[in-house]
């Protein structure tokens, strides 16, 4: 399948996703919205060689997840996707860090390969992060959250019709995509020059286009603010829940849950 | 080259956040104020334009490698630099959300890398000039060629600059911007090539369009003091920000909160485990001549601060254990993802 | 009430590449009449629509809405008069859900948010979609993106709605319920299409363009039975017509 | 010429997001046969004809195109006999004149320029555009446009001609010169459409297709009579056939 269809199927099954209705998808968005930020920013602030202490993030992501109804397959297929820029430049530190970390036994494992790993997961448990409020709110309801949250609201704006109009634009470029390799042959790339027709009509039907959702704008009062008539309300229940996951965060942050696991059994066993 | 989460230090990421907020405070008050409210659905079409073409692939000549379009000239051209800004922090902020590309806190430093050197360096100082209100097929070619390549050496060095303040990559600056830079090059001539043709063959068909932007004044044209003194504000604040991080260890954030629970682990004796260590190594020749001290040359690269090597410490049973926790950590994930199926599967 | 006459009086257009779309036409529709605007591909049909709400402003000749003639400053409150529905229901539902799509307009008159919800159900009640409030119109088919386009309009409340070929892309039954729909409405109907059998269905009167001028304007079955004005036009009997023996006048009744 | 046969069989086609568009289809397509493919918006039929080309490959099933299976050695080959015609012309002309745009398929055949040449000047001259080789197709009006992505798709003489919704937003004139010319071809022709008045005028068989499956294949004539059929795949009869609205009275000259 062509990458550019590849892409329209994320779009729409991340929002059906979002459609289900699950008590983690009923939470206030901006709850949300904030227990995410608090989460990327305790995992990214671990230090440059941490790994078995980031790992009870992992545990409170896999539990959203299950709660949220999330696939974790689809997960991990995206996060496998998107992996090679950090994959590319963390793989530089076993390279060039050598300095000796950790000791297995005979094996003494390098800084570079500890903060490689390091690398790998912050990378998983922050994208997976992302993709799960994603799955779990809409595109939607985050960027009036944001709004809410401060956020200038034309750049709402401007983010809810991009959002609109993906569907619409990818649909047309597909099309024109499809008519094109219907008539390539084994000439399976695409010349620069073809490409820029192309993309230059696509454009030119994209100016069109807003030209007429301008006039459909005009028509209906439009005169230049966008007013979206909704509702938040923020519950009881949503305050506890991001007082819960924020304190959780900041505990497992601040304390070293495996390590103390690893002492206590060691020390069990030994 | 999009800028990942989990290469980035929550100095470093929050710097550029404020920085790249601000930034779309202010393109908000200015498109807002000058409206004209054309450009609300056109910035939000062209949007999604720009995503629709990112995913059709060009085969770049002579090297059998596929190329698409980045789209921020494209869009300083035909919006002006305010709304494309605007545009272009828009089409990020869905690729990060929705393809995982980047990443939450990564967003503030790829909307800055990719967004600001096109519209506020390359369209003011080098499109507009070159191109101007008299837009000629050559002209266009030069102005959006040249204006690319500029742009994205400044995005790659941004990259390499923020990559490396961060600390996570162990990446010296030097190698990486010199692999950086080149790249770019090639990526930043093919990106103005390309938009030199798109830009062409919309301005054969519909010649008003582009005279439009051209000639639309108030989102079109920027006063430059202004950009130069955001700019230098925005270059001091950064870099105070940063050194002070910086200065005071390499992860700034990680080693105050250290310092606030005063952690335990940090308290290690520094010559035992070194002196163990090297007798170790010495044994296992795991790792043959890489110098454990801590001015070896590959480490003072890549951190000048010396205290570095102090607060990761070694300590066999420390590692042991942080390594028990962790595959139990793990264990009790795995378990917890597979009862949530088994549920999932019987309701 | 003659505030929803709609008058044209001479009016040309130019677009900027030099192509005359427009050249010189004249007519005047009455309240509550339903007219049909019908023509070749390029004729001129969608630039004369895109008059009558002002989208255009006339570059000679004129536009009176009811009492006001179509100027800058008239064109606000014209534009609430005039409800207009597109070919494409894409580019009229901009908005990430349905409902904020049929609110839009209603939010934007300065409504009190319970007026804009009374509004809003009501629209989408008359169009039959009201299960449809809270979902993405992406994800809607054909016939519920065009009955959701006519609410967003009726919401409006607009005395003269306006239309740009409504019925294409539609399969045969979609396409039934929307005339249906549309029959239902007493507003003054003014319909540009290629489908002459949708206009036998809803319009008394039709106008005929031909390359930016008026070819005929009356009844509908009169000029439907001018073979030669319509092949003249490029237009062909509507397909019920052409079928039957009597009307071709192969049987005499 | 058992190579021009069209053979589908328990073709399955479930889009990514888990969209079951096609649901288990079998037919077979002679040589010469003219065929339209009918239903409801969103039964199917677009995602039927992409698989008949190979742009989609059987998920489940099998097509054969003449003496060969659809598979990926094979695709390159049957895109060659098999020409697709798009809905919207749009789509399909991309190039900067009419000339680059007809001759991009038959250079991307690898030909000699003087077949590319012969090639592209008898596409022109039997869709009747040969005058406007020169032009850029977005200049075109809605029936040039249509006409020369058909002679995109001749000059690469394919034995098979697919066609989506050939006949929408043309004028009737348009329409009914399309009509003429596609009679004209005697092609196998595979057309799936709303216009259920083209189909009468082109296609002797019809196949009926809701949700996903085959609700009906047989002889145009017979489909078109049976009511309850029609009604269930949201059809309606040809309007040619449903009678004269003046002769049954439901309008008054
Ligand atoms: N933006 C534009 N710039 C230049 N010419 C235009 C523009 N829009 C339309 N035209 C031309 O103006 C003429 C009238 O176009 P218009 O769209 O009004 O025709 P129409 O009757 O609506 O046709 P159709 O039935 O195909 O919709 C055509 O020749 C068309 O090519
Ligand atoms: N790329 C896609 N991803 C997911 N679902 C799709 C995609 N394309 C089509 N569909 C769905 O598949 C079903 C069949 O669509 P298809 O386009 O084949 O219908 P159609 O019969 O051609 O309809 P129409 O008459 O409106 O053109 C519809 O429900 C449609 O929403
Ligand atoms: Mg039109
Ligand atoms: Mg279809």
């Amino acid at each position: 399948m062509a990458k550019i269809e590849s892409a329209f199927f994320d779009l729409s099954y991340l929002d059906a996703l979002a459609r289900r209705n699950t008590c983690i998808h009923r939470l206030d968005p901006r709850i949300k919205v904030i227990a995410t930020a608090v989460f990327v920013i305790c995992v990214v602030s671990f230090h440059k060689y941490a790994i078995s202490a980031m790992l009870p993030f992992a545990l409170v992501l896999v539990l959203v997840m299950g709660l949220a109804e999330v696939p974790a397959s689809y997960v991990a297929r995206k996060l496998l996707i998107v992996s090679p820029f950090a994959v590319m430049v963390g793989i530089f530190n076993p390279l060039l860090d050598h300095q000796p970390l950790m000791q297995l036994g005979p094996i003494v494992i390098s800084g570079g390969w500890i903060s490689f790993f390091s690398i790998l997961l912050r990378f998983s448990l922050t994208v997976s992060a992302v993709l799960l409020l994603i799955a779990s709110t809409g595109f939607n309801a985050v960027c009036m959250a944001m709004v809410k949250l401060g956020m200038p609201r034309i750049f709402a704006v401007q983010l809810l019709m991009l959002y609109r109009y993906i569907f619409v634009l990818v649909d047309e470029g597909i099309r024109i995509h499809q008519a094109r390799a219907l008539r390539s042959f084994q000439k399976r790339g695409l010349s620069m020059k073809t490409f820029s027709h192309l993309v230059g009509q696509l454009l030119l039907r994209t100016l069109d286009r807003a030209q007429r959702i301008h006039l459909a704008m005009l028509c209906r009062g439009f005169d230049g603010t966008i007013r979206i008539q909704r509702v938040f309300t923020i519950t009881k229940g949503d305050l506890f829940f991001l007082a819960n996951c924020c304190t959780v965060l900041f505990l497992l942050r601040y304390f070293d849950l495996p390590l103390y696991i690893g002492r206590l059994l060691t020390r069990l066993l030994s | 080259m999009h800028m990942a989460d989990a290469l980035l230090s929550p100095a470093v990421g929050g710097t550029m956040w404020v920085a790249t907020a601000g930034t779309i405070a202010h393109c908000a008050k200015k498109v807002q104020r000058d409206l004209d409210d054309r450009k609300i659905p056109l910035m939000g079409v062209l949007g999604a334009f720009i995503f629709a073409a990112q995913m059709i692939n060009f085969t770049i000549p002579a090297t059998g490698s596929s190329g698409h379009l980045g789209g921020g000239m494209i869009l300083a051209i035909l919006l002006g630099p305010y709304a494309a800004f605007l545009t272009i922090a828009s089409v990020l902020t869905v690729q990060a959300l929705f393809f995982a590309d980047g990443g939450l806190l990564a967003l503030g430093c790829n909307i800055f890398n990719l967004g600001i050197f096109p519209c506020f360096i390359s369209y003011p100082l080098i499109y507009k000039p070159i191109a101007g209100r008299r837009p000629s097929p050559t002209k266009i070619a030069i102005g959006a060629t040249l204006g690319a390549v500029v742009a994205l050496q400044l995005g790659a060095l941004g990259v390499v600059v923020e990559t490396v303040t961060s600390g996570i990559s162990s990446l010296p600056l030097k190698p990486f911007l010199s692999v950086m830079l080149p790249i770019h090059l090639a990526i930043g001539l093919v990106e103005g090539l390309v938009t030199t043709a798109v830009v062409s063959f919309v301005w054969k068909a519909r010649p008003e369009i582009l005279e439009l932007t051209a000639a639309a004044k108030p989102l079109g044209a920027l006063n430059l003091r202004n950009v130069l003194a955001g700019l230098m504000v925005a270059a001091v604040v950064t870099g105070g920000a940063l050194s002070w991080f910086a200065s005071s260890s390499p992860d700034g954030l990680e080693w105050s909160m250290f310092k606030v629970t005063g952690s335990e682990e940090l308290d290690a004796p520094e010559e035992g485990v070194h002196h163990t260590l090297a007798t170790l190594q010495e044994k296992t020749a795991f790792l043959p001549d890489y110098g454990f001290k801590q001015s070896s040359p590959t480490e003072s690269i890549e951190n000048s601060e010396p205290e570095t090597s102090s607060w990761p410490m070694i300590d066999s049973g420390t590692s042991t254990s942080g390594l028990v926790g962790g595959i139990l950590t793990l264990m009790m994930a795995a378990a917890l993802g597979l009862l949530f199926k088994r549920r999932a599967h019987t309701v | 009430m003659s505030h929803h006459i709609v008058e044209v009086t001479d009016l040309t257009h130019t677009y900027p590449d030099g192509t005359m779309a427009v050249r010189g036409i004249s007519f005047r529709i009455h309240h509550g009449e339903s007219v049909a605007v019908v023509g070749a591909n390029g004729a001129g049909k969608s630039t004369l629509l895109l008059h009558l709400n002002g989208y255009l402003t006339p570059q000679h000749g004129s536009v009176r809405i009811g009492d006001f003639p179509l100027t800058k400053a008239t064109v606000q409150d014209i534009r609430k008069t005039v409800g207009m529905i597109f070919q494409d229901p894409d580019d009229q539902l901009f908005m990430p859900t349905v409902y904020d799509d049929v609110a839009f307009g209603p939010l934007n008159l300065g409504l009190p948010p319970e007026e804009v919800e009374i509004r809003v159900q009501d629209a989408l009640v008359r169009t039959a979609v009201a299960h449809l409030r809270e979902r993405p119109p992406y994800k809607l088919s054909g016939g519920e993106k065009r009955a959701v386009a006519i609410a967003t309009v009726l919401a409006m409340t607009p005395d003269i709605l306006v239309m740009d070929e409504p019925s294409s892309n539609l399969d045969p039954r979609a396409r039934r319920t929307l005339i249906e729909l549309l029959a239902g409405f007493h507003h003054t109907k003014i319909i540009a299409t290629h489908d002459l059998d949708m206009v036998l269905d809803l319009c008394e009167r039709t106008i005929v363009i031909h390359e930016g001028t008026i070819m005929a304007d009356g009844p509908t079955l009169d000029i439907f039975n001018d073979m030669e004005l319509l092949a003249r036009s490029h237009l062909e009997k509507p397909f019920r017509l052409q079928g039957c023996p009597i009307c071709s006048g192969e049987l005499s009744r």
